[in-house]
């Protein structure tokens, strides 16, 4: 048995390294501060003291790179967080979309400079309808949360333009519905567009409550924004029914495409009766998530929307690739960043495209639901309790341990913690809200079985550990650079910037 | 089978496991008619066959050969710099790179720390109280801020938004897009012809039509490169219970007023686009925007916020913080519907600000004014080319010219230059820029050398008297 | 002061600690005639004042751009290969690139175990049974087993080697200038001019000369592409108590016969060049070379060597080993006085073999056969074109032109080609190539399509016919 | 206290991962390999198996991803490394020298398509005569020990030419000497070129013994091989009379350039008398170890060796760059790679040295003393005993830890083991062989004073431990990936294959 006898210090800040007389750079241009101020109106400078960090270059690789080291990530750790779709990253989207001519195009430069990029553009717009079955697609929302925005603007226009045509025979349409399940952003975003948000029940199974739904329709009903397979982990059967009643009512489908990984090249979004969707490329597109983002969250529409996608998009004519801008969609809901979003992002998911093809799109969805119910069965074999034990799981499922908290007290978080001693990072916790002390466990198609057999035996150690020593959980993690951590002094004292006690 | 790691023999087992007879089984609960057949048209043919990697570097090499990396002159809110050979180095190491969101804190110090020391530098750089982890991008940063404004000014209780025309068209456009849907109004500022600043005047106009407004923005430097009366405008909002939005250039803070210092009382919210701090061009995205804003409004600020807390053994750690703000826990009443941000972003402007340091940050912003004025000398010796906002800039210049900036453009191109923004040609042209002023604008950062700057200015005024005496003789022909 | 971090204070503070007054007294034990005066001509002055990272890295663009990046048909000993994008950005992690050689074997465990599988991976594909951690190349490794089975060949007591002249030409040069000194002699075989493989008659005549030799060197692919016969030569040279050094292409053994398992009792000491395991072709440099040899010869390999072995808890962990054959224990009596060996190069091996496995490697070699033989069947077509050595070649062949190959070469480098080896101008044109027969050596690996080799095939025969017509109205007018 | 209750587990080996019916790359070209195989004689095939990993990319990037974090590393850790000059990489050496141009050119291309790489190793050549002062550069060793190498044979070189004009006049020349604390690389090349070592004493300053050296000189004396400073840290002051005792009996002088660190732009070989001389690139140039390499060793000679460099080295004329070979210099020594050495390691040098320039070098020496001088100073006033207390401190110097081992039983090796714990990688140990149970300290410029005073504490700290609980040391580490190694059974039941055993 090894001997912990060195405290592990914490990380030194990087201003603790600072020294406001240290220049060590090769890295600014040589030249005088106060010539160039000169240029400057005196009252409109700087007056209070700038307190960057003056760090050799040697200390601030070294800083970073061992900061890095205490990160768990895909590139070191088996990382089933059910609905972010953790798998490999490949790294020639890195090192291709990373190319001189990619990343020195200013986003102004002229088309005749840039129809390298504007094609690649091109290129995974038509690849997105394809694969979704929309008549269009807008590359430019920057992550899901944005594309969702963009979705249910585009809704609020195409009703505002309808009740402009006709403003006797629409109705006030003030409603989202959105399922009890749904992601958070579902609702926030609802809101930003002027909406009222009315929740929605699931059934038992995981289905929405078809007779709730039919009493909470009417002409007051813009919309509904569902995700399928659900953030349940199952594939909502009666998703054309519920097109239908929505439809009939006037209102339109919003489709949530963050779980798109488990039925990528096996149905289309558009198949279903949505008529807006966006994509998480960096989710079943597999670009980076970067401890936190970029995103890309593109959207597809079907025709009735058409008019109404946000721009910039890439067209095709003779002469080549064009900007396709508010000059030629009048009815646009506008832009959403300043240029085209985050072009970057889109390279990496275009590359990961073509290196997929269309046989490799639908092997994501093959393997991902294969890895799923394999991981459900055997935690189930293994006498885990699932939310739902009669369904198929789509790309992910629901476990849920209320059973060990009320037996041993632990709860969801301290299996999640403890699971992060042995080296996993922790499924999502707590998520979706319905279903008590639940894990929603996401094992994505790129890992290997033996990765999954070795998770349900940790499972099965730490269940063993939940009772005869809960206190190994609820005390966990002990292998980490840090032990738990006070959430609660953290909103209370709040901390958020090194300088400001100080400055 | 790329990226897909199971044998034959292991797939077989799994089905046995599950109790399947096949993967395609698996879907069985996807109604029949739903599903997509792979061998009809309507399956997903247009999409290629997959490639090998060999075949799709060699693809993307010819696309990016294509683009080339042109001489670049443009700004605009995107801003060429030297970025440290290290930087994306380290950034694009798989241990930031390929982690999530940090929701497990235990097992993302590294993140955490990074966004905790990103935070300290925006607010620091900006002289505000706390920062966020991060925005999309500066544009949309915007619209956070003011919708952040209409929930902070209570008092107020207004809808409006005073937003001057010196502020990038293309911002007011996607703060149009994000905000119009609640309500809220931009009501715009007109500029001072002389001096492309904001004309005080119509701003004090603008107060007649209704008393309270919940904010005014100003942009510094402002998108035709003049630098704002900043502490002026900051008094002048303040006296009318309206709070300040600043929205700034963060490697022009280095040496100019940081917005928790204009005025008397510092602006309440400073937002922007942090790309300048070490993010390459790459046609616009992916970029950071920064906020940050006055410890009172801390409750406020949209997106994600790290702090810095104890853990078990009362070691100092670090955590996502005030998540009661968000969506994931405030759903439908949350501050923004922001989820995933730009954090790898985030980590690669705190390396940026951490290479460079205090010293190295002045010295970038001062060699973007010299080389700046540098440009501005060598083109003044023209006489065709005139500066209708003056001279007093930070690293952008408007220029008129007596030929069209497109075709100026379009032949500076085929040197191979990105020669700057036709300000005519915006995508919403500003109502106050003529269209037939021909104006340019033209930004110079630290990149340039003196003989690209020569170069340049030698160029640009061949062109220019080129297609000057090109439309003559035309003229005289017909 | 770019990369020293003190402060002046710190200097001040540091000199007062030690006691000095400046810096410069603590070189006072320098005599001071010997000091440099750098205000003298004969300083420093020569060498350019330190630059900024931008300028320089600008200032390295523009020498890359200059060498473009051409069409490569040339191997020799160095090819042209696919290499996975993830190989280097792993590789070059600054864990594995800022590290030393593995002295503390605790603080070195991820270096250590790479080598481990880096000799496992060898030893597996050569199908020896050890592998030392590397060597500096090809050339000089296979003097290190020049060197090696001198000594180890106790019976032969000899230090005469057989070396056939289809062992490329500069390999053998190394050898020599590495060997000479030992007074060991290399025997040059001669190679069948029809097959371009060792004459085995020749070969036996060498034996008359003298009974003994230490050792045989067979490559295979040989120098022109050829195909050695490996089998019958090992059990010639085992037949005269020499031993067998196998000089083999890595690549190759995916599809040859890997010397462990040639002729009865395999080769001896199997070396090579790893360099088309992953490494860039750049220039020629860094490149690895490996060595790998039967278990009784351990003792005898030069360089460093990993072993597995278990911690003080009795867990697996792995080891420098066998030091007592090296220089810093055994100093003048080591096996080598390799110290600093090619660990990156090593680890980028290990990496490309992992992320290729059995199955891609394989592809990769039987894609080389393939290309190779359609670009041998578009050339076919021309009739000016000869295969001296037939075709029965791995990824490499000799074509024989009716011009001067030099003349070739360089038009070919005007459209941006690198048309392969001229045989006849090798800084040592080997005695059995006539420098009048136009020889040229040309490699196809997996990295070209198809347009690729017929736009070379076009190309090259078009430049031959052109020369050739042009020569010949040369000869007209004259 | 935290509880270590999860046992680290050894890294997997890659093999063991692998699955031969695993086929999951887009990096190797489809196709059939049965096809191919007909294009070669059936019995040249290979029979054995081949039993390389089949291994999934995101398994093999995640397992060497996880390797890498097992290393020390300058990027992570302190690493005073004697004699090894462990000292910052600039990562813009690296990305530079990456670029495509440099990396896909190939060795044999035609030098119209050279003139890039070729005008950088120009200009290294030249850069590096300047900096040494000799007259001509070789860059072709491919580090240290080949550049020894290349020296010797040189020494030898000359001498037969001598021999060979005035076969009279000539002695036998058969001896090198070689002092005792020599690098063991020195007495092992002087061996490969044929001499017979002559070791030489040093005395208690550090200095070469000069009675004895006058007592081994002779007309066998075929040179002498020294480092100055030398490997025990100090400065040789008698260099110039040891040149001229050595040159007046017709031997050559050859320098180490191991630790030029310690004197550039300080004092130049040249003019200290040396005829040939090697440079470590990967020490004093800066690039990168790699975990044992790459290194790059250039060689510098003076006029009377001239004749004698290996080749090729890059000449200019007005028609630009070219090679100079064994054409032009018929009494070379001849090729030592099979082109012209560590190509990409040059770049990296020359890009430091641009980096640097000739203000840059100088502070290298400047800074590199001055941490060494403070870090002797102040370990000798935590009464730590110093080799040679009397002498500055060159870039390096000898700590000794007899009286600890005396006292304490605790050896030079424990206290190294005990650093790991605390995150500083050991200095060299037990070399030079003839100061008893020493450490070889080289803190090198790039590291702050904060940490050479953290190191300090660290050392005071261990060497209380050592007073009170020496078996914290004799057992540790305890804090790394594995506890101490048994080397004895490493060489005893060999292991260095994983197949071996296996096969
Ligand atoms: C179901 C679901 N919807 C929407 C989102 C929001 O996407 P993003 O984080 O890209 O804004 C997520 C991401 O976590 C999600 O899981
Ligand atoms: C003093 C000395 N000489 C020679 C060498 C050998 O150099 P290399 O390892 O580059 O072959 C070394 C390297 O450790 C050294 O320290």
């Amino acid at each position: 048995m090894s001997k912990r006898i060195i405290e592990q210090n914490a990380e030194t800040l990087i201003f603790e390294l600072s020294d406001q007389n240290r220049r060590s750079s090769s890295l600014a241009p040589d030249i005088d501060i106060n010539d160039a101020c000169n240029n400057l109106p005196e009252h409109l400078q700087r007056k209070k003291k700038l307190q960057l960090p003056q760090v050799g270059e040697l200390q601030v690789v070294r800083h970073y790179t061992r900061l890095s080291q205490k990160n768990f990530s895909i590139d070191t750790h088996f990382y089933p967080l059910g609905s972010c779709t953790m798998k490999y990253n490949p790294r020639v989207c890195n090192t291709q979309a990373q190319l001189a001519g990619f990343t020195s195009r200013h986003p102004m430069a002229h088309s005749s400079m840039s129809q390298g990029v504007m094609s690649c553009m091109f290129d995974l717009q038509n690849m997105l309808m394809e694969a979704t079955g929309m008549k269009q697609v807008s590359l430019t929302p920057m992550a899901g949360a944005q594309g969702e925005f963009a979705g249910i603007a585009m809704i609020r226009a195409y009703h505002d333009h309808n009740k402009e045509l006709q403003p006797d025979k629409e109705p006030e349409r003030s409603e989202i519905i959105v399922p009890d399940a749904a992601h958070g952003t579902n609702p926030a975003t609802a809101v930003m567009s002027g909406y009222k948000v009315k929740e929605i029940p699931t059934n038992d199974q995981g289905d929405i409550d078809i007779d709730a739904l039919e009493k909470m329709i009417g002409p007051q009903t813009a919309g509904i924004m569902l995700t399928n397979p659900s953030t349940l982990g199952v594939f909502e059967r009666k998703i054309k029914l519920i097109a239908d009643m929505i439809h009939k009512a006037g209102g339109l489908l919003y489709y949530d495409g963050a779980n798109l990984n488990a039925i990528l090249g096996k149905v289309k979004p558009g198949d279903m009766g949505f008529d807006v969707i966006h994509m998480n490329l960096h989710k079943t597109f597999s670009t980076p998530h970067g401890g936190g983002g970029p995103g890309s969250g593109p959207i597809g529409v079907s025709e009735r929307l058409q008019p109404f996608v946000p721009v910039p998009i890439v067209g095709r004519n003779e002469q080549g690739y064009y900007w396709i801008t508010e000059k030629q969609l009048p009815l646009s809901i506008g832009r959403l960043s300043a240029w085209m979003g985050n072009v970057g992002i889109l390279l990496r998911a275009y590359i990961y495209a073509l290196l997929l093809g269309r046989n490799g799109m639908v092997r994501v969805a093959d393997f991902a639901t294969l890895n799923a119910n394999y991981l459900l069965k055997r935690l189930m074999e293994a006498d885990f309790e699932m939310a739902f034990p009669e369904r198929r799981a789509s790309n992910e499922f629901i476990l849920t341990l209320r059973k060990e908290a009320k037996e041993y007290g632990t709860t969801a978080m301290d299996f999640a913690k403890r699971l992060l001693d042995y080296g996993y990072h922790a499924p999502t916790t707590y998520f979706p809200l319905l279903v008590p002390e639940c894990f929603l466990i996401e094992p994505t198609e790129t890992e290997s079985r033996d990765d999954l057999d070795a998770f349900v035996e940790t499972l099965i150690k730490i269940r063993d550990e939940a009772e005869q020593s809960p206190n190994l959980l609820k005390d966990a993690p002990f292998e980490l650079p840090v032990r738990r951590l006070d959430d609660v002094k953290a909103a209370r004292e709040l901390d958020l910037n090194f300088y400001y006690s100080k400055c | 089978m790329p990226y897909i790691p199971h044998t034959p023999n292991e797939v077989e087992e799994m089905l046995r496991v599950i109790g399947a007879e096949s993967i395609d089984d698996l879907f069985d609960e996807i109604p029949q008619e739903l599903r997509i057949d792979l061998e009809k048209s309507t399956g997903l043919n247009p999409i290629p066959l997959g490639k090998s990697e060999m075949a799709v570097q060699r693809q993307l090499s010819e696309k990016a050969m294509l683009d080339g990396t042109p001489l670049c002159f443009a700004g605009g809110g995107a801003y060429e710099h030297h970025i440290p050979a290290a930087l994306w180095e380290l950034a694009t190491r798989g241990e930031f790179y390929s982690a999530y969101t940090p929701y497990q804190a235990e097992a993302s110090q590294g993140t955490l720390q990074v966004i905790y020391e990103f935070q300290s530098m925006i607010a620091n750089l900006t002289a505000m109280d706390v920062s966020n982890a991060s925005l999309y991008d500066g544009a949309s940063g915007l619209a956070e801020a003011v919708l952040m404004a209409v929930r902070a000014n209570r008092k107020a209780k207004s809808k409006r938004i005073l937003m001057p025309e010196s502020v990038s068209p293309v911002y007011r456009q996607v703060v149009e897009t994000i905000v119009k849907n609640q309500g809220i109004t931009l009501e715009l500022i007109a500029i001072d012809q002389t001096t492309g600043t904001i004309n005080r005047e119509h701003a004090q106009q603008q107060l007649h039509n209704d008393a309270a407004f919940a904010a005014l923005v100003i942009p510094q430097p402002n998108y035709f490169g003049s630098l704002e009366e900043v502490h002026q405008l900051t008094d002048w909002a303040y006296k009318q219970g309206a709070l300040v939005i600043a929205q700034v250039n963060p490697t022009a803070l280095a040496l100019l007023a940081a917005p928790g210092n204009w005025g008397e009382n510092g602006a309440d919210i400073a937002v922007g686009e942090a790309q300048p701090l070490g993010i390459p061009l790459s046609s616009g995205g992916p970029y950071i925007g920064f906020i940050a804003c006055k410890q009172k409004l801390v409750r406020q600020l949209p997106g994600r916020i790290v702090g810095r807390t104890v853990d078990l053994d009362d070691k100092p750690g670090f955590t996502l913080t005030l998540q009661a703000r968000e969506q994931h826990i405030r759903r439908s009443k949350a501050t923004s519907n922001i989820c995933t941000n730009q954090g790898l972003l985030a980590t690669a402007v705190t390396l940026y600000l951490s290479f460079l340091g205090t010293d190295g940050l002045q010295k970038v912003a001062a060699s973007c004014v010299a080389n700046t004025q540098k440009l501005i000398a060598l083109l003044e010796k023209s006489p065709e080319i005139k500066f209708p906002f003056g001279k007093t800039v930070f690293h952008e210049f408007v220029v008129q010219l007596d030929v069209s900036v497109d075709s100026v453009l379009e032949r500076l191109a085929e040197e191979d230059i990105v020669g700057g923004i036709n300000l005519s040609q915006q995508q919403v042209a500003s109502q106050s820029v003529d269209a037939n002023k021909n104006q340019l604008l033209i930004c110079v950062t630290e990149t340039k050398t003196e003989e690209e700057l020569r170069f340049f200015s030698e160029t640009l005024i061949a062109i220019c008297s080129e297609i000057s005496s090109l439309s003559n003789s035309e003229g005289e022909l017909s």
